[in-house]
């Protein structure tokens, strides 16, 4: 069978330095797009958390993969879903959020994730 | 236009303890089936599940070796599964 | 017959991973071809030759090693992810290599490989 | 300082298969048993699964540690504490649940633990 | 009869995602403390604490890193941390 | 002054190491002193001295060697549970130790005698 192009989802819903499911999925988002597939990143659930803008991963020793957050753009990285309903849930305002990422409802994120290919979880 | 395959959810951890069954429901299609595979086998009791129309499928073995039983849900081996991920659209997992 | 990719994530202290050796010796027992088992985060660990599993317990790096010898299925390893596991493929500075034979060392891309190749992809 | 003998208490809060937590949760309380350090175990939140009498690890092959918990009065590990509430919630029979072990509501949970020097969760 | 010192819970997890914090507060003591460290920092805003008249500390730099403010809470450092250790009955953790 | 014991169950991978690591180093700081730190569960990854952290990160074995060193506080490495993750202290069998230096190998007793000599006993 031959190397096709599929579009990819991403659903993030751990938090920021929750081991390094953040970084490995980046780490994942990246190199998809760098075969030039299709990837959405979906933010759920605690994943959220990975989105807020004032982070500061030195503070605590961490790897500050978020900064990279901000070059998405640059990687052809340009569907990014952050779930309202979770923001609410943890008194996150959206304007806190990557100014990148569309907020958005559960229903939609549900119709996006439809017409993906393949979907990863972290 | 042709329908979607329906995608199914392998779910592998318990709702008692962690939030991964709310956050499959929250975004399910009306026509996804849930595969309730290692600890995600004791949802069988958990009430997300009481009133979801989704067809739900329990790996026996899981069930099994945790000493659960599930009358409410069909259960199913690893060739069922198998076969239901061939049939699918796509999977995916929550772990 | 359909083609899968497996994506495995746990490491081999947990029993989810016996889950995915199961999945996978049923896809290949039912006909299917797998492109490759691709073993990322945690489940790197299962490619670390030195892991001594109990004689009464299920050795998973031996299960793995013995379902690529029957089925012909690549392990591809994630380096990246398994170096900062404790796993290394270097000579240099000492280390001793202790990738399991029969996994094979690869990159990332290696999974955008396998899963574009593939009819269903299933992370486990 | 000298040794002390103390009073421990292991908390489980993890499913029977959740990594090694069971198994690693056990292996501490034996040891700790064989030093004669008095020794009490806790089973609450999913932890409550480890002490269902009908298991079997083989089917799964997972190690069978469960089959330890009924030589624990042969290690002088006799204060076994399962938390009703939890069962409930469960949807468990207290009549399922390891002969040895005291079902009991979260209020003598609390009470107990108070009186244990050290308390260790898995 | 002198009072017990208190002990101090360390919440080092999100209860947002998992039940630790719940299964702590459901043992908790009167004079108990609860200190929230890593991912345990997003419990600021859950309901679980609302109500809950045992006195909460979080850390400063888990707070900081995490862009979380702490309004209602008391947010201490690792020296304060150290300190409270040391007059507390004993130490247990949700992780 | 008081007598500590430390519990480290988290793996390097896991930022709460970080913070274990930070609070050992205040105890110190602040006059206390420490039985030893037990490296238990995945904190066994540790002590694996083929772990390689990128150079924009914080390597936490060489921080805990660093600790060891300051401080003289002893790491002790639950041999049982770090086998089973891919460490050896063994020279049989082609295994090449690779348990970092600075790390003493312990069994599960030792968790024994540090708790019991201490004054608290934290867990991270």
């Amino acid at each position: 069978m031959s190397h096709r192009v599929k579009s990819y989802a991403i659903i993030n819903t751990s938090a920021s330095f929750d081991s390094l499911k953040g970084k490995e999925s980046l780490d994942a988002a990246l190199i998809l797009a760098s075969y030039e597939m299709p990837v959405s990143l979906f933010f759920i659930g605690d994943g959220v958390y990975q989105t807020i803008n004032a982070q500061s991963a030195e503070t605590i020793q961490a790897k500050d993969y978020i900064a990279t957050f901000k070059a998405l753009g640059f990687y052809d990285i340009e569907d990014i879903y952050v779930c309202n309903d979770s923001l609410d849930a943890r008194n996150i305002a959206t304007t806190s959020v990557l100014a990148d990422a569309q907020c958005c409802d559960k229903h939609l994120i549900k119709s996006k994730l439809e017409h993906c290919d393949v979907v990863l979880t972290f | 236009m042709k329908p979607l395959p329906p995608t199914i959810h392998l779910i592998r951890t318990s709702a008692f303890a962690d939030n991964k069954l709310q956050l499959c429901i929250d975004t399910l299609g009306v026509n996804d089936e849930l595969f309730l595979l290692d600890d995600g086998t004791y949802n069988v009791n958990h009430a997300l599940l009481t009133n979801l129309s989704n067809p739900v499928y329990v790996l026996d073995e899981h069930l099994t070796s945790r000493a659960v039983s599930a009358a409410e849900f069909e259960v199913i081996n690893y060739v069922d599964l198998v076969q239901a991920t061939v049939k699918a659209g796509k999977v995916i997992t929550w772990q | 017959m359909t083609t899968f990719a497996l994506i495995v994530s746990t490491p081999p202290t947990d029993n989810k991973t016996s889950t995915a050796l199961k999945f996978a010796q049923t896809l290949v027992s039912q006909g299917h071809n797998i492109t490759g088992v691709f073993f990322y985060q945690d489940g790197v660990i299962n490619a670390n030759h030195l892991v001594q599993t109990p004689s009464d317990e299920l050795n998973l790096m031996s299960a793995w090693q013995g379902f690529n010898k029957e089925s012909g299925t690549p392990l591809h390893l994630c380096i990246t992810a398994a170096e900062r596991r404790g796993l290394t493929d270097s000579l240099d500075n000492d280390l001793n290599p202790n990738v399991a034979e029969n996994f094979t060392i690869s990159g990332l891309g290696e999974l955008v490989v396998l899963t574009s190749q593939a009819d269903k992809v299933v992370q486990l």
